[in-house]
């Protein structure tokens, strides 16, 4: 009854290709170890790494995390353990394990940025693609987040691109309406492609004490709670066809994932699930085959972008 | 560590607000260790709220039937759903979670100390110390007799323990942290395991302090993975010169030393 | 055992005076006609009515409610019958149920508003303070929100305050990083109080047909999963301490309203938990009651701003 | 209307993935009108996922015993939350709404055409109608036999139908909406009221316009409050000379004129 038997799942980001549109978000998966015990990590399109620092850092005070409706609010403030951990102690190991990596980067300075990519040329051919993470803060414009400031955007993505000729990913915050003007100059400046969206900022107060329920006072949502926002902010990145976008926010199941296609995104990343159902990659990649087997759709790609508007008149 | 879905074999009220969720688990029972914890998904089916599982410490593991229970108190949307649960409904849990405590080892003669809830975790450590023919001496302090029933199970176990409530109610009259280290003799030669709330935790700290006691305290930190990859279950701890770092509850714990818990 | 038998509840923003600090928000509760029948109207602070126009509106085709993640959708395209419409028929109901007006306004253009600013003209002595709906799209602008452009809020708050001696609040939606700069242009304009937050823009799609399941594509999410964002915009502003502030988003229960005090908030609104707790609007007053009984607290202004941030050192 | 809490007194399976639920409410009872449905609460206590109430027709009621019923279809969280609710429960609805069907007046015959779920409403409309001493006919198509027990319904209310089937398995094979319409005389003399899918209406809109039949469509849409105020549920009715304007469902409706309908 069925013809199609292994629908098509490559896509392509300019010149990032992967084997299926289903990654991990960065913050979600470290790199992949504790999951691994729940399926095989290699199977996914790419496991992105927490973003990495040229230092350790030790990150915010605890509490660190506060549930919300359907959500989750952090304030882990980028704890890691600097980009030579990950070069020397957790790249070997996800090599071994078959992953297929995104090594998701941040600096507090332009330089910062620089001195990363620096320790990286070495180990270029071994991950598909830097992403940087620009909703962390920028101490030369008085720690407001970079991407809050496109022409800060563009320094960065200039001197990254400028020192590695792998693809470059720009990972953009939904809390600025700065998305289209950043994307257009990341483009310029060599940028592969997006990733929307980071954590919207959010805050909790325990009314008992009067005090905030994340040590460092505001903090991330992320979760269910903010897809409806995630998938507004990719539609309309989407319609501007800047650059191709890797979707997220509140991917809990292959439904949601269809979802970020349908609107144009050409890879999704799964962050929060992964704190839940801790085998919620495979899971997806799985449901995802079975619907294009069970709808006969032979290609993954003619999903994407298939958002019929009718705009109907009032 | 698996995700499983466990059948309820029962579901019971263990005191005011408080339950006993048994659960049949072949593989639950044959890995856990002392000290460790099972993370409970708290919603119907894919409902989104609350979205975080849970995390319970295993209370008791009942080996020829491959049952292990948790204890619990309600507190608000996760536990009051688990309350509703009966037996034969299934749960989706994860487990076991947590570096265990490893009871080969280590002195013979064994103290627990705890608070509250915080009697949850040490039920289990009594247990396998027990079954390892260990010594075992609890002393827990409660509010009031909530947890009057945890004395039957003692009793089972046959384990020698000195009860304390605030109200004088149950065992004796005052805070187990108060009554504790008279003198410094009888500590030095046990083991110690605390759990209980913090506020109780930093007293025994300083008192355990003066006399440089060692002692292993069980934490509780909010989590949001309960398998180490999101950072965000951190506790504050104390290294060497002055320095500190931040350590998972949910993977270095929940076990740490004591004397090096920065509390704040 | 309990002293206090009657904690005072009344606030006051500028010249703005509640009798308490629990009101409903506009577009939720239309007049109070049909929540009249679930519990007295007249015991709010204030109801807000639902925006008008100076002309009847249609409002947007259906579908205009998508319900997502503890949260809600919507695309009602500010459907009124005009602002006359209210002067003549809701108004004389309202004041019968002696209920505390706030009057939501908005135009297209400036002109309009100051069209509608002089219909109010005779019935201001009625009315507690009128709102000034600044997300709706502003023509001169291309349809951009009014809110976008704190010079554009600006216009709009100098001409209404110019014509009207009544209080006037200004409503800002959270999607906009001007949030600070227009409050500021607002009072330098004369305004009483800011409203925050409006709606945060959304979407959702049908996988099945691959239809956006709002008729106008984009919709305003609202409800329990925005109220972390809402908490954090409600912050940032009382940080400023530029106007008062009337809080809003996802309060579904007495404990989210003291979130909203303790941040600094004066006044707090309810919005789509009136959709669900038809009674809910009496129930948080009693309950707000009740916690400030047992916590021997005597007036309610006593909790707001008394957020305790103690920045850790991490 | 009202925000009540009602006891459930059954909530068995009618048929595969549906369900009827019999609550005790002498107030919803003796208010209800023919066409008004109920807003239910499908969340537990303060649970936030799914956060709107789910309107349902009622179905039945027995003024007798102070019972009412709904009869549903689990589609999604809220029915599913539903299903899994047992005798004894409360659930929290408020109701009656919508504008009812005054059957006091009007035509001695009604007609009432259904589809599928359709039926809900329809059937309370029969009840009454048959309590008022009308004559009342109805015809109703179904995909398959679900639905199959609700002609023990119909036949203890002794009223006249017939039943189409697509599969043919149950009743006659083929469509109401094909079906319909072989000639007018029949229907000129009778009130009709539809409720089915949109496809059905839309074909049944067409039809019965050529001959300028009116009719009353009960028609569903999403809802946010229920109560009128949110204008989220509205439909496109057609006004005079072209124009139109959005009318809610919840207030002005569920029964609209079927003529005036602009399916889009
Ligand atoms: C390692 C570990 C073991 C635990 N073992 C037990 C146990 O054996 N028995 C037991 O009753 N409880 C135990 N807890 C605490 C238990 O996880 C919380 O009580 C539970 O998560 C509350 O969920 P809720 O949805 O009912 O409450 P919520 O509505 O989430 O919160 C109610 C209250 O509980 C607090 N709380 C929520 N989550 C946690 C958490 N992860 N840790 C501490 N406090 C929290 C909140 O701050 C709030 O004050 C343990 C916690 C940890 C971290
Ligand atoms: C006036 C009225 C009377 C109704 N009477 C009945 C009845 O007697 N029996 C019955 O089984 N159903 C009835 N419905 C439909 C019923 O309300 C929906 O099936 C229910 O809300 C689905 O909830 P859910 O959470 O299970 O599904 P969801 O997860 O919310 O959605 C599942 C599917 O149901 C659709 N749906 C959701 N809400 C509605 C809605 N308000 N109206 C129509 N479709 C919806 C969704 O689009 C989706 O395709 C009625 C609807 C209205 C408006
Ligand atoms: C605990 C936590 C830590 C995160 N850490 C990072 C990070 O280090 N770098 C980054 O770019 N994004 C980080 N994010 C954001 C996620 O990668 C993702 O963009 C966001 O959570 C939205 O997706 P979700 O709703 O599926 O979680 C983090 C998110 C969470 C919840
Ligand atoms: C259905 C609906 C209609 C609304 N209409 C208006 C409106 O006409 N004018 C306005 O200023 N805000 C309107 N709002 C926004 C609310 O007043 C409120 O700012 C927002 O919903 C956040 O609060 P909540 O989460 O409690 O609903 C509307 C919201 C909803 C859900
Ligand atoms: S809960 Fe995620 S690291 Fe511990
Ligand atoms: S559902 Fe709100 S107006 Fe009908």
């Amino acid at each position: 009854m069925n013809d199609i038997i292994r629908p098509s799942l490559k896509v392509q980001l300019g010149k990032i290709k992967f084997k299926n549109p289903v990654i991990t978000c960065s913050g979600t998966f470290s790199h992949g170890e504790e999951h691994m015990v729940f399926y095989d990590i290699g199977k996914l399109g790419a496991v992105t790494t927490k973003s990495y620092s040229l230092l350790p850092m030790k990150g915010n005070p605890p509490p660190r995390i506060c549930e919300t409706a359907s959500g989750v609010l952090n304030s882990i403030g980028l704890q890691n353990d600097g980009i030579d951990s990950f070069i020397y102690r957790h790249l070997p190991w996800m090599k071994g394990a078959g992953a297929s990596i995104i090594l998701s980067i941040f600096g507090r300075t332009t330089e910062e940025f620089k001195k990363i990519a620096l320790r990286i040329l070495d180990i270029k051919s071994e991950i598909l693609a830097v992403e940087l993470n620009l909703s962390c803060p920028n101490l030369e414009q008085g720690g407001k987040a970079f991407c809050a400031v496109p022409e800060e955007v563009k320094r960065v993505v200039d001197s990254v691109v400028s020192m590695l000729d792998i693809p470059v990913i720009v990972k953009l915050s939904p809390d600025f309406e700065t998305i289209d003007r950043s994307a257009e100059l990341a483009r310029q400046s060599g940028a592969e492609a997006i990733s929307i969206i980071n954590t919207v900022v959010g805050m909790a107060v325990d009314i008992d004490t009067a005090k905030p329920l994340l040590g460092n006072v505001t903090g991330g949502l992320s979760g269910p709670a903010v897809k409806p926002i995630a998938l507004a902010r990719v539609y309309q990145l989407c319609q501007q066809d800047i650059l191709p976008v890797i979707a997220m926010g509140g991917v809990f199941g292959y439904r949601d994932l269809l979802e970020f296609l349908i609107v144009g995104a050409r890879a999704v990343g799964i962050g929060t699930a992964n704190f839940v159902q801790y085998d919620i990659g495979e899971r997806i990649l799985n449901d995802l085959t079975a619907y294009l087997r069970e709808k006969k759709i032979d290609d993954v790609n003619k999903i994407i972008g298939r958002l019929k508007v009718e705009k109907k008149q009032a | 560590m698996k995700l499983l879905n466990s059948e309820i074999l029962s579901n019971q009220q263990y005191g005011p607000g408080i339950f006993k969720m048994e659960l049949f688990s072949p593989y639950i029972v044959r890995n856990v260790m002392a000290g460790q914890f099972v993370n409970i998904r708290c919603a119907p089916n894919d409902g989104t709220d609350p979205l975080l599982r849970r995390p319970f410490s295993v209370f008791d593991i009942e080996e020829r039937f491959n049952v292990f229970s948790v204890l619990y108190m309600v507190k608000g949307k996760g536990t009051g759903y688990m309350s509703s649960l009966r037996k034969g409904d299934t749960v989706d849990l994860a487990g076991p979670m947590g570096s265990g405590i490893d009871l080969n080892t280590g002195s013979k003669d064994i103290l627990l100390i705890g608070g509250g809830m915080g009697i949850a975790p040490l039920n289990l450590i009594a247990k396998m110390a027990l079954a390892r023919g260990k010594n075992v001496f609890i002393m827990a302090g409660f509010r009031d007799s909530s947890l009057l029933r945890w004395e039957r199970d003692l009793v089972r176990m046959e384990v020698k323990y000195r009860i304390f409530s605030e109200d004088g109610k149950w065992g004796e009259k005052g805070l187990v942290s108060e009554y504790i280290f008279e003198g410094d003799r009888f500590y030095k030669k046990h083991e110690i395991y605390v759990c209980g709330p913090v506020e109780m935790l930093k007293i025994i700290q300083e008192k355990l302090g003066r006399y440089q006691i060692s002692a292993t305290a069980l934490l509780e930190e909010k989590m949001a993975c309960g398998i180490g990859v999101c950072m965000g279950c951190v506790v504050k701890i104390r290294g060497k010169n002055g320095s500190f770092s931040y350590k998972r509850v949910c993977r270095e714990g929940p076990a740490f030393e004591l004397s090096e818990v920065v509390f704040e």
